[in-house]
């Protein structure tokens, strides 16, 4: 399928940052003219995969975050937000629902909202290397 | 300030707006429990009407407050919880603990 | 001095992306509490470099726009505009007001209108490399 | 529709609106090119006053619309440029050519 348009942000991991990326892959999402809802998904499921990168990634050094949306012709959006830091040991446990490795307030529904909010959610991560969390969302959009 | 505070009698309110992140989420904890810490209501009240995006920090954010509250003997109720949010709700149980409702 | 924030942008040179590019800039530099004015010159500014690539930069191929802001603890914001397109023979002459190799209703003011909304403004550009525009502007904002 | 047009005796006013840049220009002077085309009005007057954000592509616009108004013998003016747009009109030197006004 067809990518019609392209963008990719590498942006500080700082918790400042957050409303900016989502905001950041939400407009650029909404040239497929989605519904208010299909939009809010969008945002939500990006706004866990970035908060990760920033309390999960990296415990010790100032690191980045790297993000890919890409859009297809036929309507769907497909968002991967990246980091280097240490990566996920047990991905198939952390995906479970209120897992947490963090202490604070994590309620360990972060993976649990990204799955339910999108078509599809894809996570590749090794320790050392980083992790690699992908959305799928269809768009039907407003005009459907 | 994502969040503004009235007290009356036991019942402690907490008015919250905006965005409800991670980043948002750590001043609105600090400005409910300080008032907690003072008020020691008996209900804790969370008002979401003006929410306007919440992730799962705001399952969090709700989580502790309702603990810090029965550190003190009070209870938390959840109001007007926005549509968009509900999602977020249901996966996270919190029904069955909290009670949610909708004013009009 | 320090970089408190910085964010990369890579996109497609395409015009659907205009608005898109200089939002996603002033949002970013919003962070240094910006007045409407300052809010305005850089948007502005940014405008017409992105719209450079577009218009200017791959008049065969369709290429892509790299944007980089920094921010500083002392309030300057710096954006980088850059291309790999065709490059300019002449940037002396390019940056002269009203001067457009364009036809259609390219003004030629696109380098002046970045140069008097900035404080600095600096163009990098060889034949067949690409170009580079830096937009550096003190943000004084609404606190002073 | 960032432009809406409307025709009075010889007059013929474009109100434009929302961001002016490269990208929407085109449709804004296609759509005014269509009805100087069919109107042939003796004034063209460009309305300024909702737009949002301006680049350099509204001189470039406005210029335009002038010679192409000019082919049918008619003048063009230009009305409620907001203030942050004065700084690129000021440049354009555009003033020189074009009357520009504001209404209250
Ligand atoms: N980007 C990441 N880098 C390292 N570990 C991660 C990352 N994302 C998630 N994790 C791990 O997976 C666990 C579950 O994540 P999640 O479901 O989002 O819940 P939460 O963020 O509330 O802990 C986290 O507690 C953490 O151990
Ligand atoms: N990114 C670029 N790539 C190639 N040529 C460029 C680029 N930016 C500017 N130029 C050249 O410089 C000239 C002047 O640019 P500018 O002042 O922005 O006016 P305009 O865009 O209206 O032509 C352009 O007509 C073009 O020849």
């Amino acid at each position: 399928m067809q990518v019609i348009n392209e963008m990719k942000l590498v942006i500080d991991a700082l918790s400042v940052n957050e409303g900016y990326c989502r905001v950041a892959v939400a407009t650029f999402v909404s040239q497929l003219d989605p519904t208010i809802e299909e939009l809010n998904d969008v945002k939500t499921s990006v706004s866990e995969a970035v908060t990760n990168c920033i309390v999960h990634a990296y415990p010790k050094k100032r690191g980045k975050i790297y993000i890919t949306a890409r859009l297809y012709a036929d309507g769907l959006s497909r968002v991967t937000i990246k980091d280097r830091g240490i990566g996920i040991e047990d991905v198939k446990k952390a995906r479970e629902p209120l897992f947490t490795t963090a202490g604070g307030e994590r309620s360990g529904l972060g993976f649990s909202v990204m799955e339910s909010f999108s078509d599809k959610l894809t996570v590749r991560s090794k320790p050392g290397w980083g992790t690699s969390v992908t959305i799928e969302k269809r768009i039907a959009g407003k005009g459907k | 300030m994502p969040v503004r505070i009235s007290t009356e009698a036991n019942t402690m309110t907490a008015f919250l707006s905006g965005e409800i992140d991670h980043h948002s989420a750590a001043a609105i904890r600090d400005a409910i429990d300080t008032q907690i810490q003072i008020n020691r209501p008996k209900l804790l009240k969370l008002d979401f009407s003006e929410v306007t995006f919440m992730d799962s920090s705001g399952v969090g954010l709700i989580m502790g407050r309702y603990k810090n509250a029965l550190t003190f003997g009070g209870r938390t109720e959840v109001a007007n919880m926005p549509a968009f949010a509900e999602k977020v709700m249901r996966l996270s149980g919190l029904e069955k603990i909290i009670r949610f409702y909708k004013e009009k």
